[in-house]
């Protein structure tokens, strides 16, 4: 019983598909596959952006939305129908482009930017079998799908022809370049030890299970090291606090998307949020063990909701994090991605090495363990002491 | 027109049009894409060849473009970083008034 | 000639012709990038999946990027009102056609292509990370050593020489 | 150690976030339309005139004076005197105000015009939900808007209209009072007009 409830999804596709006659079979498989993905992820996009509003008040110790349930109905939901008001007011706005825009690059800026980030969603194993396409070199994919994000950024600064978004876009596009390394270096610990960019053998290497717990690489030191390193990257990688400064709105109004009003925002909005699933739906795959069931006797819940579950409580410590932490000021964001980050990666893959030719059980633990901690430390040490405030320096553009 | 040969023309129009860029346009930036044009066609001639030669299986052609796009990326900083070092002294990007040979 | 492989390379080809005719150069840097998605596409369509996602890291990823940065820093963002072309255009272009016709001749009618349509090559990225390894052990290392030279070369040229040489008509 | 503070920030915001859910005292706003704050004693939003006995028109206290109009400062009441007189609460003959309007739009809720009232007959409402769709005339109260029977004065400022009333009944005392001796005064006038003529005959009982 708990297969078929586990494969619900995987047989209700072939079933569909038989319909469909012979030629045009991986076609169609491939059409329900994506409107599987575009259906699933935006209503989560909306539901999240409810539960985000809400946790930040809480924290802040107020109600977040709790008007607007079932829309033109008195029932209240608690405020969880306020995703739609929300989306029709952004759907219905006027939407301004600036006469001195670049009107074609204008227009194509958010539909770059989405593209990608859907593609992204390709390669992400959902559950048991439930990848959409099973690439032999699925992490590269992601993350080559993923840096063609900062052209959109590019063209959205650049098009609107105002300072504040170019100054945006140049921030935005410095920030996801030197974040962009250390995320695929902590991803490719994971790849070292593991021998395969295959998504699917990341996840069937930690498919196992000893005294009951599973074989996650985020218990092992070098996986922790490099989950915090894939968490903090990921965080810059899709510009949330504290690595929010491309649209601070304190500082410059709205970054790269000033100029954009209605539903390019509302494309914007979307793209942003589908690239921290992606983002974080990786990490998952990558360190928590993606579908599997973090102990033995739990592995009779169907393998998509243990993915969904992390993907929750990850976007949870997204949404904390964002109520918790100040922001960055530029050349902090940057020293910490080069200064601390960059380095901390380089050695984390140098223990991920020893690790794997240490195979003596117990005593790579102690040597890794320590190695991490004393890493750590040390790298830390040099950030947090250099905070000398010298005189300040400008550097004029001429 | 067997798939080889239609890879072979768009590789071979490819190479055309950048070396048409790299030739025909002012600009010191455009003859930098117009370079990478070419490269990413000589690429792509590597890949048809692979792909429809007699042994795949030798993984030559693939590692050869590897090694290609690498130094293509070491080339193409190192090209715009003369071009900016050209601007900030002569003020100008274009090609044709960059003549002086000494320092 | 599969209708997949038809579009993907007019396209490319589109692209291609677009990146040289345009005023603005911030367009061109991004037909360039249509482009070299173009030609990540066509490597996908001949089974070289690995060869396709580096292309789109190397080249659209990083490359047009940095092309886009190069053309911010030297101001030149809007079309230049004078002519685009050099003085020499004409020949240049004369010179590219005949390029073009050569190869294209050249491979439509010359006797020594395979014309078998082999099967689709499994490679696996553990192949290539094996051939990496084993037989282009040397290139390997030589290209490492030329990446980091060329940054630390590029870092140097592009450095401000605020120190050393003062330039007269700006006070740092 | 790097990273401490984050951890002790993240603890303070989670402890935030799940006592919200148990402890009271956290989350202390209140549902505005549903749930109301009890208001505070002298909450003052705008005027209103008060009314004895149950009746606006006759029971109505301003005697349109013109006091209030000359003193308010943004200058938003607007009075026209009557012709003929009323009764007013100490049965004197008294002008009352044809029209007595207050731009509520102007008003700055000052209650200057109550301090300076002689008659107590104006005073601050505290109802504050006045919104309307024409901005112009929905804000100009008229008489009829205006008046409030007492009984409505004593449940919104219990206080002070009890020392209102308290005022209003030591003047209704004085009147009588005066009106009393003024009786007697006239009794004696007239006892002592009627000695020098006593015998005109008392008119004949119908």
């Amino acid at each position: 019983m708990f297969n078929t409830l586990d494969q619900i999804f995987v047989n209700a596709l072939h079933w569909l598909v038989s319909f469909v006659p012979e030629p045009w079979r991986p076609l169609a498989s491939s059409m329900l596959c994506i409107s599987f993905i575009l259906m699933v992820f935006p209503a989560f996009f909306s539901i999240i952006t409810i539960f985000e509003r809400k946790g930040i008040g809480r924290i802040q110790n107020r109600y977040g939305p709790n008007r607007v349930g079932i829309p033109f109905t008195k029932i209240r939901l608690c405020g969880f129908g306020q995703f739609v008001p929300d989306g029709l007011k952004m759907l219905t706005k006027e939407d301004i482009v600036p006469r001195a825009a670049d009107k074609l690059i204008h227009f194509l800026a958010p539909v770059v930017m989405l593209i990608p980030v859907l593609l992204a969603y390709a390669v992400l194993p959902f559950g048991r079998n439930m990848t959409m396409t099973d690439y032999d070199a699925g992490l590269l994919f992601f993350f080559a799908i993923g840096g063609a994000v900062e052209i959109a950024v590019f063209m959205a600064g650049w098009s609107s022809r105002n300072k504040y978004s170019l100054l945006g876009a140049m921030r935005a596009i410095a920030q996801m370049i030197s974040y962009e390394i250390p995320l695929i270096l902590s991803a490719v610990t994971v790849v070292m030890v593991v021998g395969s960019l295959k998504l699917e053998d990341i996840i069937a290497a930690q498919n196992q299970y000893t005294y009951g717990i599973a074989h996650w690489h985020v218990f092992t030191p070098w996986g922790l090291l490099g989950f915090v390193l894939y968490f903090i990257a990921s965080l810059a990688e899709s510009n949330r606090t504290p690595f929010d400064l491309p649209e601070a709105e304190s500082e410059i109004i709205a970054g790269y998307f000033t100029e954009y009003s209605g539903f390019k925002f509302a494309l914007f909005f979307l793209g942003e949020y589908l690239g921290m699933f992606a983002i974080s739906g990786l990490g998952i795959t990558l360190f928590l063990g993606g579908w599997t069931s973090p102990v033995s006797f739990l592995t009779w819940i169907p393998s998509y909701i243990w993915f969904f579950s992390k993907l929750i409580t990850l976007i949870f410590v997204f949404i904390w994090i964002r109520a918790t932490l100040p922001r960055l000021r530029m050349d902090q964001l940057m020293n910490f991605a080069w200064k601390f980050m960059l380095p901390l990666a380089l050695i984390n893959i140098l223990i991920a090495g020893i690790w794997h030719f240490m195979n003596v059980e117990w005593q790579r633990w102690i040597v890794c363990s320590t190695l991490v901690l004393a890493a750590y430390v040390w790298l830390g040490r040099g950030l947090m002491h250099q905070q000398k405030l010298g005189k300040r320096t400008y550097r004029y553009a001429e | 027109m067997t798939p080889l040969q239609a890879c072979l023309l768009v590789s071979a129009f490819l190479f055309a049009v950048g070396f048409a860029g790299a030739v025909t346009r002012r600009h010191a930036i455009l003859v930098l894409i117009g370079i990478e044009l070419m490269l990413n066609a000589a690429n792509l001639n590597f890949i048809a060849f692979w792909r429809f030669g007699p042994h795949p299986e030798a993984l030559t052609g693939i590692l050869f473009v590897l090694f290609s796009m690498a130094l293509a990326g070491a080339e193409a900083a190192v090209g715009l970083a003369l071009v900016i070092a050209i601007y900030r002294h002569k003020k100008t990007s274009n090609l044709d008034e960059v003549k002086e040979l000494q320092g | 000639m599969s209708p997949a492989f038809f579009i993907t390379a007019i396209v490319t080809i589109l692209a291609a012709a677009t990146v040289m005719s345009l005023r603005n150069l911030v367009h061109c840097a991004l037909a360039m990038a249509i482009t070299f998605s173009g030609i990540a596409a066509i490597y996908l369509q001949l089974n070289a999946e690995f060869v396709g996602f580096a292309e789109i890291l190397v080249y659209v990823g990083a490359i047009a990027i940095l092309i886009v940065f190069a053309i911010l820093l030297t101001r030149s963002g809007e079309a230049p009102e004078k002519s685009v072309l050099t003085a020499g255009w004409a020949a240049g272009l004369v010179v590219s056609v005949l390029v073009f016709a050569v190869l294209g001749w050249s491979a439509l009618n010359s006797t020594a292509l395979p014309t078998t349509v082999t099967a689709a090559p499994k490679i696996t990225v553990k192949k290539i990370g094996e051939a990496l390894m084993g037989k282009f052990i040397l290139p390997l290392e030589i290209v490492a050593l030329v990446l980091t030279a060329a940054m630390i070369g590029a870092v140097i040229i592009a450095l401000k020489e605020d120190a050393k040489t003062e330039n007269p008509g700006r006070k740092s | 150690m790097l990273g401490e503070q984050i951890i002790k920030g993240m603890a303070v915001t989670a402890r935030n976030f799940f006592e919200s859910y148990v402890s009271k005292d956290r989350l202390t706003t209140v549902q505005y339309p549903e749930e109301r704050l009890p208001q505070k004693g002298n909450t003052r939003q705008f005027p209103f005139l008060v009314y004895d006995g149950d009746d606006a028109e006759k029971g109505l206290r301003c005697v349109a004076c013109q006091i209030c109009e000359k003193e308010c400062p943004p200058k938003c009441i607007y009075i026209v005197k009557s012709k003929d007189k009323k009764p007013d609460y100490k049965g004197q003959m008294q002008v009352y105000p044809v029209r007595f309007d207050i731009d509520l739009s102007v008003c700055m809720s000052c209650s200057i015009c109550v301090e300076v009232c002689p008659f107590e007959s104006i005073k601050m409402n505290t109802e504050f939900e006045l919104s309307t769709a024409d901005r112009f005339g929905g804000l100009l109260f008229g008489k009829d808007k205006l008046a409030k029977s007492n009984s409505y004065y004593q449940k919104v400022h219990p206080k002070d209209a009890a020392e209102s009333d308290a005022v209003i009944a030591a003047e209704k005392a004085k009147a009588e009072a005066k009106a009393k001796a003024a009786a007697e005064a006239k009794a004696k006038a007239a006892a002592a007009a009627v000695s020098p003529a006593p015998p005109v005959t008392p008119a004949q009982p119908l």
